[in-house]
Parts: C-alpha cells; structure tokens; sequence
C-alpha cells in the first residue's frame, strides 16, 4: 500500500525545520519596518501563511475523502481526516495571530463588522461541526463516508462563502492579492514567500507524523488480534 | 423517466406519512408563528425595515431546520432505509423526494407565515419572494442531505443545526440581499447558483450517505 | 448466483466474523445457523447487499433488483396501511402487473382483510405476513431470509413452506434459522457459525 | 422520598440518553456561536436593543422546541414507555423527570448562550434572566407532558397541533415582557402564575396521558 | 392472582377478544395460543395492566410491582448499555441488592460480556435475553410472558426452560406461544384463543 514517492519523514522533518528557522529569521531581521503598522505588523507573516496553509489542509481533507469515496479504502479516510485535524488547529491559530493583530491596530479583539473575519468563523465552525459528526458515529465504513461526503461539501462551501462575501462587499479587512497583483514587492514579498513555503512544509510534515502514529496504531491492533 | 416515477412514489410515500403522524408541520407552524409574535412584541409594530427581513430570514432558516431535522426519523424509527436502499432505484431519488417533501413542508409553513408577516411588519416585493422561494431550494436540497447524515448518527437532533447552520449562512446572505438590495438580480443569481451546486454535489454524493 | 470467500466483518474492535466462504448457485438452499450473536445476521446483510465486509471477496450475480431480503425488522411504514406499503415498494422495483400481485400476496398471506390497516395496529405475525410480502412482490431470484418463521402461526409456517418449496426450484435460497429440522428438507447445504 | 427517588433514576436515565453523544456542552457551544453568526448576517452587526431581545427569544424557543421535540423520542423508538408504565412507581414521576431532563438541555443551552448574548449584544437585565428562567419551566412542563400526548398514539391526531400554539405563545409574551416592558414585575408575576397552574394540571392528568 | 370473566376488546370498529375467562392461581401456568392476530398479545396485554378490557371484569391480586410483562418489544433503551438499562429498571423497582441481581441474571443470561455494550448493537437473540433479565429482575409474582421463546438460540431456550422450571411452583405464568409442545411440561391450563 505504501506509495514509494512520499519523501521521506526525517528528510521532510529536517527541511521544515530549515525553513522554519529560515522564515523567522527573515521576519524579524529581514522584513522591513512596515509605514503605518510597525513593527506588529510582522504578525502579518504568520497570519496569512497560516490562514493559506489552513485552506491547503482543508483542500487535502478534501482531496483524500473524494479519493476514499472512489476507492473506499479506509486509509484514505484516515489521511482525510488527520488532513482536516490540522487544518481546524491551524484555524485555531488564525483566529488568535488575526485577533492579537486586530488588538493592536484595531483595538479590538474582534469586530462582527468584519464579514471577511466572520466568514472565516463560519468555515471554522464548519469544520468543528466535522469532528462532531465524526464522534458520533461508530467507527466503520459508514462513518468514512459519512465524513468525506462532509469534507467534500467543506470544498464547495468555501468558493461560495467568498463568493457570499464579495456580494455583501464591505472589505476593510486588508484584500493584498487582487486582480491586480499582490500590492507589495521586494523583501516582504520575499520573506512571505518563505514564511509560507516554512507553514506549507511544517503542516506537510505534521501530517506525515500524525498518519504514521495513527498507522501504527492501526497495526498494533491488528497484529494483537492475530496474536489473540 | 423511471427516475421521475421513482421519485413521485418515494415523496408520495413522506407526504402521506405527514399526513397520518402530523409531527413535523405543526412544530413548524409554531416556531414561525411565535417568531413573529415574539418580535412583534419585543420591537411593536415599525422596525426599520431591515431588521424586519432579517428576522423574516431568521424565521425561515430556523423553521426550516425543525423540519428537516425530522426529515429522516420514520426511516430511521422503522429502519426502513434499508428497504429502500434494497430496492432497484438510484439511491439519490431518495434524497430528491426528501427535499420534495421537505420543499412542500417549509411552502405550506411559508404560505402561512409571509401572509402574517405582512400584516406584522410590511408588504414583501416582488423579488423578496423570488429570494424566499430559491432559498427554500438550497435550504431543502441541503437540509434533506443533512437530515440523512445526523439521522445514522448519535447525536441526531443536536448535530443537525451544526451541520446545517455553517451551510445556510450564504442563502441567508443572498437572501437579505434580494429583499432589501436595490438591484436584488445580482443576489438571485447568487441563490441560483449556490441551489444548482449544492444540488449538484448532493445529487452526486447521497448513494454514500445511505449505504456502508 | 452468490460466491463469498473468505469474508470478515468487525465492527471497531470487535470482529464478528472471520473467513467465512460459502457458495450458492440457483436451485441451492443453504442453511445458516449458529447461537445468538453468532453473525448470522452480520452475514445475511452482507449477502443482501446491506452491508460491506471488512474482509474477503463477495460475487453477486444478480442485480440488486433481484434480491430479496427478509430481516429482523420487517422494514415496512407503521404509519401507512398494508396496501401503501407494498404498493410502495412494486412501484421501486417496477413489479409488473404491480396491484394484482399486491392482491395475491396478501390474499396468500391472509392480510386480505387487513390491507387497509395501519401497519402498526398489526399483530407481530401479520407484520411478519406482510414482511414476506413484501419480499416475495418483485419474484428475486436470490432470496435471503433471517429467520422466517419467526412468529407465524402453525398456519403462517405451513403457508411459508409452500412457499419455499415452490421457490426453490428455480432461485437460490439463503436462510438463518435456530430450527434446522424446519427446514431440513429443502435444504442442499449447512453453514454452521460459531460463537464469537 | 421514593417519590424523589424515583424521579432521579428516571432523569438520569434521561440525561444519559442525551450524553450519550458524550459531547453535548461543545455542541451546545457551537449551535450557539452558529446561532448568532446567522443572526448576523441576517440583521448586521448592531441590531437595536429591543431587536437583539428579540432574536434571543427566537433562539430560546426554537432551542426549546428542539429539546422537546427529541424528549420522548427514545420511548417512541423503543416503546418502552410502557416499561416505564408498569413500574411501580407514580406515573407523574415519568412527566417530572421528562420536563427536568428538558430543562436541563435548555438551561445548558442558555448557560451558554446568554453570556455569549451578553458578549455580543448587550448585558441582559435581572427580570430578563428572571423571565428566561420563569419561562423555561413553563415551556418545559407543558412541552414534556405535550410531548408524552404525542407518543400515546390515540390522542395523537388531533390534539398536538391544536393545543401546542395556544399553550406555548403566552409564555413567549410573558417571557418577552419581562425582558422588554419597563415594569417587569407583571410579566414575571404572570409566568409564575401560568408556571405553577400548567404544572398542578400535568401533574394531576399525566396518569390519564400514559394509561388506558 | 388473577381472574377474569367476560373480558373484551374492541378497537374502534374491530372486536379483538369476546368472552374470555381465566383463572390463573399461584403455581398455575396458562398456556395461550391461537393464530396470528386472534388477540394473544391483546389479552396478555390486559392481564398485565398495560390495557384495559372494554367488557368484562378483570381481578388482579398482585400490586402493579409485581407483576413481570414480556411483550414484542423489549422495552429497553437501545442507547443505553444493558447495565444502565437493567440499573435503571432495578431502581424504579426497589430491587434489594439490586447491582448484584444484574450482574447475577446478565451471567445467567450470558450477557456478561457484552453489558457495557450498547444495546441498539445486539443481536436480536442478545436483545431478548435482556428482556428476559429485565422481567426476572424484580422477582415477580405474577409472569406474563408473550412468546418468551422467540429469537433465542437452542442454548437460550434451554436456559429458559430451566427458569420456567425453577419459577412454576411458587408463581403465577401466563405464557402465549406458538409452540405449545414447547411447554407442554410445564403447562396447568391451556387457553386458545379463535382467528378473529
Ligand atoms: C480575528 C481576526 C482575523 C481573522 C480570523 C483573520 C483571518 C484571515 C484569513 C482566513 C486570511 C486568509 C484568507 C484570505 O486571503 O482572505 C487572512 C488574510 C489576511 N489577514 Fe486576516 N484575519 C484577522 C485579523 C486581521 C487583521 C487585524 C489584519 C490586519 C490589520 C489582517 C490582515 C490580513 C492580511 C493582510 C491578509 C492577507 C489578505 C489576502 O491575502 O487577501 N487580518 N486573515
Ligand atoms: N452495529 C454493530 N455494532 C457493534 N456490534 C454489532 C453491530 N451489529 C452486530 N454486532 C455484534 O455482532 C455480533 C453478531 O450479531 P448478529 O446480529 O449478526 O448475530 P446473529 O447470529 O444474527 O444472532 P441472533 O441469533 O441473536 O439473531 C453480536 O455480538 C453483536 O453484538
Ligand atoms: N392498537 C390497535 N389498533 C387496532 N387494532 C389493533 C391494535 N392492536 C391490535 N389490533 C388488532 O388486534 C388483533 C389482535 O392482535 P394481537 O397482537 O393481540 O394478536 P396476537 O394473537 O398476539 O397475534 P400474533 O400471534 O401475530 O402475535 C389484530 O388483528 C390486530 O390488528
Ligand atoms: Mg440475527
Ligand atoms: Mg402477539
């Protein structure tokens, strides 16, 4: 079952750590000062680097239910949801880097104004409403299905949610990749290239770690019952 | 051809069983009547225009969720899911009549409550109610698919408005656009599109919901 | 008509059961038994169909049109009357000739009378009555039946055996019982499970 | 005493049934957090006073409805009312234990809610938490002996839909006045009053409901 | 301990029972059979307090406690485990030493491995046998049992003998079957009853 182009985990590991390292450093040593933000503003790495990785989770859990539903291994049904786990604690980590941001240049910790900040509330809660289904039902071929129809509808319900909010138009919440391009360039644009490639990597490789203790888990048990 | 004949016999087969056990219309009923009630009396006779739709919005989706989270329990009481899922049909006509019977249930709550809403509050236009009416697609479409995902689980009822809610919000958006935007065409086309996708990956997806 | 090898099924930890294989071809009538909670239920949903094992390979030849299933729950409408209830299910599985069928099923099963009653004022036999109805109306070539004679009268199991012997000709029969001698007769093969 | 007793096996058993999902109090949480972001997007970030108490009563008695509707649907499922029946216990006990059960799924609902309604709305007065509390027992005395009328199956056909609504909407007032009217005490004298009289009234003829 | 004369009931339209008398003393064991729907689970449902005749005089010397019913339905709670569900029974009836009379009659019952378990995951035999633990819980007087031998394995319907056995002499039974060789030992009186 394995499939032999995964990169390996040490590999994956070490290179997380490389470039997490690396996106630190950059942040707080390379990054310039930012005109009317300061020096807070650096958070802005994080917090959108995040927030993508957070979408990049969410399309993965996705990606492996519509796999499980085509194949209906339940090892799929494994990845998609250690895929989407990560995805809500990363969203967890949205919420606080956006609201400790929106303290300090809003000074509020949250604002219901903002429909851009709300709607990423609702595909948060939508998610938690994932791991709710999950629990309550027993473990089985009927609880895969049951979780990747959900993730699917989790894929869908994003685009519409911007959608949505694009209707309702009310954006103070900063928009920097427009049609146009992104509004920044040179050393921010650098080191929030590698602040996000450091998330991506860093998830990529969580997940790895996650998927193989719940695999061994799985054949732990297993292998007691051959042995009973 | 066969499809449409399977699915006139499935929803044939949910509205006669409202019929007879009458659990799901009267809750219904209730929950819009003493919405209005309610805010009839906390806020008299003129709210601003705005927090009238809004309520009218609140009342729709929530009446909706109290039926829809029914929508599966005498499968579920009888277990006769199985009988149907046996049966040579394409499973997802199970889901299409589902949301037929749960679209009639929430149009017959509707037509009693946008009456009395305005008399409480105020004359609804002509793309309000083409709003209401395209939402009640997606909110049927969505909500039967949902009913049958909480009905095999554990927490049923109480997992129903969480797997629900998060989905309704951009009816909910498009909707209060089309009833107060000046130019609610943008808003409808917004509820055409979320009820033609949605019915799409429900359409796609339900055999996996109601087999193993 | 049905081939099963070595089929497994374990719900989370606990597995129910292991390495079963049987085959079935049309005119064989094979008798499942074992003791409570033994997985001969487990086994008949695989067969039917409602259910997918965890383990082993499964070949059903016929369409899922063509089975029918006879489970612990009678898996009809307690709300709805006798005649809704099968008229229901002829127009599922598209029965030709679809109302008089429906009236010589319950005419057989002595539910003529009964046929405008809600199902749930039914005493447990007539809704077993009804349940084998219910899946006799669409003439499967693959029957399988979870205990059948449960709650029938000496009649309603006379009535049954009719049935089955008239069946077994030309379908394959899968049948669950705690009384094999019942059965003794029409059966051309055994399956005995074991306690889990 | 045995009489108490009595009661607390039947609640445990009860709240049991509800548990069983395990994670009750984080659903409760969310259907909240849900409830409200709707609420936003159907009438905007800063609703009126009157409007927002409005919206909260809305959410109280659709939660209710929700609690009440699911109350007896383990006996219907597995007609185990009459196990309960044959017990040598008093038969009023099913009906108490019923409604606490109920009241404690709506209590923690608002344990959560109101707090969270006080985050994003505004603090809610004394006689408002006074009127949710009055009308919560109102709502679940009568809705838990309603609901027990609505699984013994002969009365089942007409009474539900035609008692429920004129049951239930005066207690919705009561509760709305107390929260909005400038003299309160009226209002909470009245939900007393309904309180205490429903409750003499179940409790004397819920024999009557659950035996031939 | 129990006596009736005269005893009828309709429902509505349709007369299920006419002029049904019993006598039922300590140390009786009535037998009641008659075909599906001739109203076997009707009149026990009578005698055990759970319906009320429309004609006739019913006489029952026994308080509501002490009486044990075993109908269609197990009437336990298939959310709850067979612990909680005996637990709860055990307490609304008083049951001294109530935790080890569950766990007694689960072992008896061969339950015991499976009480934690969710009693919606039994199989329909396990599921009776909880029945039965349920009605022997209290220590009933008086014993109705509807077609207590249904679902039950070889195994279970000797366990069951054994109970009838032990209970005869000093209890009252009122037992409805379809199989009246089954109890024919154990039998006093017989009672059939005629198709409606
Ligand atoms: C609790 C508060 C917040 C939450 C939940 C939140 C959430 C998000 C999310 C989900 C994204 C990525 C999705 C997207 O591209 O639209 C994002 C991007 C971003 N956020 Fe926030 N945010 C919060 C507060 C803030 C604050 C206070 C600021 C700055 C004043 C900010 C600035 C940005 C920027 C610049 C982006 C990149 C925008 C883009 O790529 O379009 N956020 N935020
Ligand atoms: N959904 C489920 N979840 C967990 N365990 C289950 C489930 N369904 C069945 N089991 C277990 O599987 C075992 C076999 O059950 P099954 O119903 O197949 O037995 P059976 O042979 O039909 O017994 P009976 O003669 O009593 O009908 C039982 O121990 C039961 O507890
Ligand atoms: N609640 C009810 N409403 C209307 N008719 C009923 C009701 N309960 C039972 N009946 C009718 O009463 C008759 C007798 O039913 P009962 O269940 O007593 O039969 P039974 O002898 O136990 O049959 P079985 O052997 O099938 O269990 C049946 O015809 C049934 O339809
Ligand atoms: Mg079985
Ligand atoms: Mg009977």
């Amino acid at each position: 079952m394995g499939r032999s182009y995964r990169i390996p985990l040490p590999a994956l590991a070490a290179s997380a750590f490389v470039l997490v390292t690396l996106a630190i450093a950059m942040v707080f040593f390379v990054a310039p000062n930012d005109a009317d933000q300061g020096f807070s503003q650096r958070i802005f790495y994080f917090h959108v680097s995040i927030a993508i990785t957070a979408y990049a989770c969410f399309a993965g859990g996705a990606w492996k239910a519509f796999r499980h539903l085509t194949r209906r291994d339940p090892r799929y049904d494994l990845e998609s949801y250690v895929a989407v786990h990560q995805g809500v604690i990363l969203g967890v980590l949205v919420l606080l880097t956006g609201s400790i941001w929106a303290k300090i240049s809003w000074g509020h910790w949250w604002l219901w104004s903002e429909d851009q900040l709300v709607l990423f509330l609702v595909l948060f809660l939508f998610y938690c409403a994932y791991f709710m289904l999950r629990f309550s039902v027993d473990p089985g071929p009927q609880r895969a299905n049951l979780s990747a129809v959900y993730a699917l509808f989790g894929v869908v319900l994003i685009p519409v949610s911007f959608a949505a909010i694009r209707l309702a138009k009310n954006l103070i919440h900063p928009v920097v990749f427009t049609l146009q391009g992104p509004r920044f360039g040179g050393w921010i644009l650098v080191t929030y290239c590698v602040a996000q490639a450091a998330m991506l990597v860093l998830a990529y490789t969580l997940y790895r770690v996650e998927l193989a203790g719940k695999l061994l888990d799985s054949r732990l048990r297993e292998l007691r019952e051959v042995l009973a | 051809m066969t499809y449409a004949r399977d699915v006139v016999a499935l929803a044939r087969k949910d509205l006669l069983l409202e019929l007879r056990a009458r659990d799901t219309l009267p809750a219904m009923l209730l929950f819009v009547v003493s919405t209005f009630v309610v805010f009839h009396f906390a806020v008299g006779s003129s709210p601003s225009r705005l927090a009238a739709n809004g309520l009218l919005w609140v009342a729709i989706v929530f009446t909706a969720l109290l039926g829809l989270g029914r929508a599966f329990v005498p499968e579920r009481e009888q277990r006769t899911l199985d009988g149907l899922v046996l049966a040579p049909v394409d499973r997802s006509t199970i889901w299409v009549a589902k949301s037929i019977a749960a679209l009639a249930f929430l149009g017959a709550a509707e037509v009693v409550a946008l009456p009395v809403y305005g008399l409480f509050f105020h004359r609804l236009s002509g793309s309000a109610v083409a709003g209401v009416v395209l939402a009640d697609v997606g909110i049927c479409a969505v909500g039967a698919f949902l009913g049958a995902i909480a009905v095999a689980t554990r927490a049923r009822d109480l997992l129903m408005p969480l797997l629900f809610l998060p989905l309704a919000i951009p009816i909910v958006v498009g909707g209060v656009g089309a009833s107060v935007a000046a130019s609610p065409g943008r808003y409808l086309g917004f509820l055409v599109l979320y009820d033609a996708l949605f019915s799409v990956v429900c359409w796609a997806t339900f055999e996996f919901v109601v087999t193993e | 008509m049905l081939r099963a090898s070595g089929i497994g099924k374990r719900f989370g930890e606990r597995r129910v059961l292991r390495g079963v294989d049987l085959d079935l071809a049309r005119g064989g009538f094979l008798v499942v038994t074992g003791p409570n909670g033994s997985g001969k239920t487990t086994l008949l949903r695989i067969c039917a169909g409602l259910a997918r094992p965890t383990e082993g390979e499964l070949e059903v030849e016929v369409g899922r049109g063509e089975v029918g299933y006879l489970g612990h729950d009678p898996l009809v409408y307690r709300e709805l009357t006798a005649l809704e209830n099968l008229d229901l299910y002829g127009r599922l599985y598209r029965v030709p000739e679809r109302r008089e069928r429906v009236g010589m099923l319950l005419e057989r099963f002595g539910l003529w009378e009964a046929r405008h009653d809600r199902v749930g004022s039914y005493s447990r036999g007539m809704t077993q009555r009804l349940a084998l109805c219910r899946v006799l109306l669409h003439d499967p070539a693959l029957l399988v039946l979870d205990e059948p004679y449960t709650a029938l009268d000496a009649e309603g199991a006379v009535l049954l055996d009719a049935q089955l012997e008239e069946l077994r000709a030309e379908r394959a029969l899968l049948v669950s019982t705690h009384d094999p001698e019942r059965v003794e007769r029409f059966a051309t093969a055994h399956l005995g499970l074991a306690a889990a």
